[in-house]
């Protein structure tokens, strides 16, 4: 399977086993969704259970909430997560807060959907990635998938959660691995381990990291695109041995991953494509120098987006690849 | 760099300097209350559509009054909802007991029993006669100002007392501040500060409520102020494009904290009207008759129970206190407004209309004041031996890690044994 | 966990189970068009207010729609706006103009020379009669879909497609994607990727003007499906509350992407009627009747420069190409559809009546057709010359860090050093 | 002066010195807002330049946008910062990109006023303190006062600016300053140096720190309520030299004070009021390693605010008190 298949098949399993499952968003419906990750629900649950809604990403995060209070599950889709702004009210200080203030009264189970990341020539409202708001924010959980085994059962976890979810689909790889390279022709899924996909039920947990490489001479912290990315780098390089952990799940952490490889390796790089400054990446940055520090040969670097919008025609300059990569592995691995 | 604005264009031909209109309330502090531009219609005079009638059909109702009591106490006209002298003493008494609660719990708050206190006082009738109205099971989405619902649906007002105190009987732990109840056991949702959230919240819940083939509905509340929220108009796309079973009441008190109706656009238009530009089927209540008020709402029930989509209320009515314990409203508003508000008083008129029809006398309205005081004083009591706020008696600290999730993650974990440790290094635990 | 959903609850009476409405369009693929719920008035039948009479005395036109061509090219009724043939002619070019414009740019997209294009195949009239309609400086807020007004205002096609290229003569630096123009000399706003955040600038914008005694108004447009968005509601509710010298366009062209207009509430009342909801004037207006565009902003433009405030003008109209170069319309709706629109084309229509009125011929017809493509033929050719996407012709890099702030912070100048040395190290710089 | 005072009166200066300012917000025009931060405004500059406006904050930023662009200089305020993320799209997606995205064609020259931060019983919607959302959007300004001083010359810099500033004013010290305890009487700013505030015009420029105390042993980076909060613990450890920065502006940042003190004290300590997670007390703490690196003798710690909700009654036990800065320093000084 592609990812696309992948989240499509973890959609369409949920549904069938619990019937309190949900789907809405802007054009999720009858056409399926623009990336087609919703196609043919509609059609097999009918249109009480998958459906298209106003543009109103605001509404979209309301309605699902009041949905999640009446008993339901709803999966909703943000079209891009440049668009998700809106919700964020909703978003914040109601989804996050319910189970809070109403001391487990009520709780919010939704998972929020979104393609986010960049690479496809989006210009700054189709390429962002934003998940460095919502980690900042107590109560929200956030996953973002690298292949489509995973994005399967992380979906799959992220319905079943009680808690709401937010589901970030790197849409550089729904159909394929990017490794970095813009002038080389678009891989597939085709024959990639990871897209052995079962057609049932299976959960990859949420708060689990995988180590995809292991390796003595650094720990290179991503998630998302960046983990081919990663791969990919050191491969060409040849001579780093590099451990490489993709994260999985940013909230919850799986913190004690990192510190068995930091500790192991004594050096550290993070790598994400979101603006640099307040991005995830300080957050680990921060982690892993306060709990790893008498480990740390050299300092955690950052490999990262610019902190400027997602310029268009110049993406591929903005975009963390392998250039940035190798650099920062020369400082990290220099002393 | 300070730098010159731009100019205003040299005008293209002799056309008028545009001007920018900003709204003014009739009557400022120290002016004479002025409510001469609201025009009251006739008890009786507005039409009362069938419950199945397409929005488009009465409109009209948008731009009326429904009214029944009229100035002689009596109920009149086809939206009269002919209740039984029982539950038009039951409607009193709520509302009577939601006065006396909120007298209380707004002089506790004046001894420094707790932080923060917001009264309904004048408005009660919006909220009890609409529970009144409602199912026992339909599903609240209120704003702050509907504690009349928790008490029309019987709630105990010594467990609203322990919330306000966040004493160690809170059932929100202490967490919330002062009159933002969470009781889901009466179908009542956790109350948010941040306004009109519940909006969507509503429909949602009502869409799902349809969607489940259930018979309940859903009911929401905001301010006229909230209006302008983001939020109530999501509530209204959604509500009118899937045709949800909710009730969507606008309370028109006439006041935002210090700002007038008119900063919510209630200069222009009725703020029923904005239903009207959903498409939705749209109300205006005198919201100081509660039996105009329950009608609307029944009529509302019944018509999203049949599946004929939502409604939206306006309920006129009038904020006869300051927005919260944190305000003084005679600083931005004419300090007779209150006295002088023309639709009267909710309790009194629905006490001269029990008078009227036979059913009540002086006598027995002074013993209910009595009574629902003494029910106040002694809950209030109870729940103080449960503790004020900032005096010792609350929930444990380390409660403050719980419920962030479902389950608690490492780093909450980690927080918690920190908080704990410093209690312990302060000699506290 | 999964957990069973609560079940529905036992009815308590024998009430029938509630059930969700989802809208439905009239027709999906491989079903015959159906455009019979829509009701075509007459031409030259809808009323004429007085630019400045209340907004409460004509909502009717929120319901109506005013036309001026009839079926036979004639110009009928108040709304006509009496235009000379010369402007006709200008107006006509200006649409054929659009539509070459279109179609090549499309092309060049299918070409593989940029990323993304978006058409306005049939819409051309809502844009263009309207800029004919307005003041020169009069400030625009377009959303993506109104070319049109630039190409009216005689803005240069070449800068547009270097845009659309993002290659070294793009002014906008190749930072935004195709069609996202920035003209501030023509008055025009910069067009945003999230919809309707322009609408409540563009109220901003009309209310600066007034506090400030000028004499320029704003305009905006937004879809239909885009009015869900908050910002309508909050550009709305501005706009009424302060009288905003505002033009406030909804272009129904019954399509958001694959979501028909019932999704945005177009099944339960008009968009017009959204404007009703507020108190603004509200007009319905055929948005493929060039003439009617013209007159209902020409009327709106009046009211709002003589201090009468908003108007909300719904363009009723039709997207007779896929939303963008992304999708495929035959996807999700009748292939018939385009063909089939009830209220034509607007270039054939202005042309039909121009020929009416015995001042244009199939031949001049012929003639501007094939005027407009060499036009933009050759302005293809030089904005080639400057690069199409991908190419290499470009903006140099490091101008990605400029203007995210006015002066460049320490940390964006680090990250520019970091990303030359990036190239220099790759040996691309 | 108050902070309050001297808040009015920067918006009393910049708006008799430039007509193109104005001030808008809910209840800020007759009333004078709800902390009285634009008493008297109106009745001085009248109601074209200083308006009540309707509760919608996406709104009031959306025509604050609108204005701007007209060439007028807008000052909003945010009734609680809590309350701004109905605004967030407006403010994300428009003010921080005009300028970018129109290649200088156009700007967003607001000042965004907003009250935030705890310790007023205010619970979990009127104690928030969300500037590390804002300070991970590029296009931002951050501008956090902690004195009547600072507060006026920060907002008449913020307001003549000619991009979107932020400018957080710590609630708990609009009437005096605030040590941390609780159970102490409330102070005023009568007799604090900071209160001696000028009349007229004066600028404290954007990006530059104050150190507010010299020190060797170990560098404090704080803002806002929190600088009261280490100043006064330092005083009553006694035998901690802390070196204390008030960063005043977090985005642009004053990296070269900060290097040079960490440099020099080899221990840095961060505090903040707001959740640990994601906080803006990530990214300092990522750019004092990143920066630091060798200096530094113990990890760089965070001592803030906990990844919940503000909760209302137990407020003192979540603030980052004394305690919590005396804790995280007797760990930093250990070794
Ligand atoms: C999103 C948001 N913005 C601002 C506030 C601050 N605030 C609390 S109540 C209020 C006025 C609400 O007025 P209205 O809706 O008329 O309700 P009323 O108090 O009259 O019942 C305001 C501005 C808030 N709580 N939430
Ligand atoms: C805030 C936001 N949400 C979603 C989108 C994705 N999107 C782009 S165009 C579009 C449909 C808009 O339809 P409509 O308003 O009818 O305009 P039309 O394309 O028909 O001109 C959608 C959903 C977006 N750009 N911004
Ligand atoms: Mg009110
Ligand atoms: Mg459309």
């Amino acid at each position: 399977m592609t990812m696309i298949q992948a989240i499509n098949s973890a959609l369409d399993v949920m549904m069938a086993r619990d019937d309190a499952v949900v789907v809405m968003g802007e054009d999720v419906g009858f056409f399926g969704g623009v990336f087609r990750a919703t196609a043919g629900l509609q059609k097999k649950y009918g249109t009480n259970r998958v459906f298209d809604t106003p543009i109103t990403e605001c509404g979209i995060m309301g309605v699902a909430i009041g949905m999640g209070a009446y008993g339901l599950r709803p999966v909703t889709e943000i079209q891009f997560a440049d668009y998700i702004y809106p919700a964020l009210d909703q978003l914040v200080s109601e989804a996050a807060r319910l189970r809070y203030r109403s001391a487990g009264e009520y709780s919010a189970p939704l998972t929020i959907r979104s393609p986010f990341g960049g690479g496809i020539f989006g210009g700054q409202t189709h390429s962002q990635s934003p998940e460095g708001i919502f980690t900042h924010v107590s109560g929200l959980k956030t996953i973002i998938p690298s292949n489509p085994y995973d994005a399967k059962g992380l979906l799959i976890s992220a319905i079943e959660d009680d808690d709401p979810t937010l589901f970030f689909e790197p849409k550089r790889l729904y159909n394929g691995p990017f490794h970095g390279h813009y002038d080389q022709p678009v891989a597939s899924w085709a024959g990639h381990p990871a897209s052995a996909v079962p057609d049932g039920h299976y959960r990859v947990p949420l708060g689990q990291a995988a180590v995809v490489r292991e390796g003595m001479d650094v720990t290179i912290l991503c998630y998302g695109t960046m983990v081919h990315v990663a791969l990919n780098t050191i491969a060409e390089i040849g001579e780093v041995d590099a451990e490489i952990i993709d994260l999985r799940t940013l909230i919850p952490l799986d913190i004690s991953t990192i510190e068995r490889s930091v500790r192991k390796t004594g050096r550290c790089l993070i790598v994400h494509e979101a603006t640099r400054t307040g991005g995830f990446g300080a957050e680990l940055s921060a982690l892993v120098q306060e709990r790893c520090f008498y480990s740390l040969e050299a300092p955690v670097e950052r490999a990262t987006g610019f902190d400027t919008p997602y310029p268009h025609s110049l993406e591929w300059a903005y975009f963390p690849g392998p250039v940035r990569i190798r650099e920062a592995l020369k400082r990290i691995l220099r002393d | 760099m300070t730098r010159p604005i731009a100019p205003a264009a040299a005008p293209l031909s002799n056309r008028p300097p545009l001007e920018l209109h900003v709204p003014q309330p009739a009557a400022r502090p120290g002016e004479e209350a002025d409510f001469s531009d609201i025009t009251i219609l006739a008890a009786g005079s507005a039409e009362r559509p069938e419950i199945g009638a397409p929005a488009a059909t009465f409109r009209d109702l948008a731009y009326g009054l429904i009214r029944v009591l009229d100035e002689d106490g009596a109920a009149v006209g086809p939206w009269n909802p002919d209740l039984a002298p029982e539950t038009l003493r039951r409607v009193l008494r709520a509302m009577a007991l939601t006065r006396a609660f909120d007298d209380r719990m707004f002089r506790a708050q004046r001894q420094g029993k707790t932080s923060f206190y917001m009264k309904s006082l004048g408005e009660e009738a919006v909220a009890v006669a609409a529970a009144f109205a409602l199912d026992d099971d339909d599903m609240l989405f209120p704003s702050y100002r509907q504690q009349g619902l928790l008490i029309a649906r019987d709630w105990s007002i010594e467990d609203m007392m322990n919330q306000i105190y966040s004493n160690r009987a809170d059932r929100l732990k202490g967490r919330q501040m002062p009159i933002m109840y969470s009781v889901r056991e009466k179908h009542f949702f956790s109350i948010s500060g941040n306004l009109t959230t519940q909006y969507p919240q509503a429909v949602g819940w009502a869409m799902a409520s349809a969607a489940r083939g259930d018979t309940r509905i859903a009911a929401a509340w905001c301010g006229e102020g909230s209006t302008a929220e983001g939020d109530f108009h999501s509530a209204c796309t959604f509500a009118s494009v899937y045709r949800a079973p909710v009730i969507l009441n606008v309370v028109n008190n006439q006041w935002a904290i210090s700002s007038f109706s008119g900063f919510a656009g209630g200069d222009e238009t009725t703020f029923a009207a904005r239903g009207v530009g959903y498409g939705i089927a749209s109300l205006r209540v005198d919201g100081n008759d509660p039996l105009a008020v329950y009608a609307a709402t029944r009529w509302a029930a019944e018509r999203a129970r049949s599946n004929h989509g939502p409604t939206l209320i306006e309920h006129f009515t009038y904020r006869a206190e300051g927005h919260s314990t944190s305000d003084d409203p005679t600083a931005y508003r004419s300090g007779e407004e209150p006295e002088s508000w023309p639709l009267g008083d909710p309790i009194r008129r629905l006490r001269d209309h029990l008078i009227t029809i036979g059913e009540w006398d002086g006598e027995q309205h002074a013993a209910m004041d009595a009574d629902v005081a003494g029910q106040v004083r002694a809950a209030q009591k109870t729940a103080e031996k449960n503790g004020i706020l900032g005096h010792g008696l609350h929930h444990p600290m380390e409660t403050m890690f719980e419920d962030v999730f479902a389950d608690m993650p490492w780093h909450l974990k980690e927080q918690r044994k920190q908080m704990l440790d410093e209690r312990r290094a302060t000699g506290l635990e």
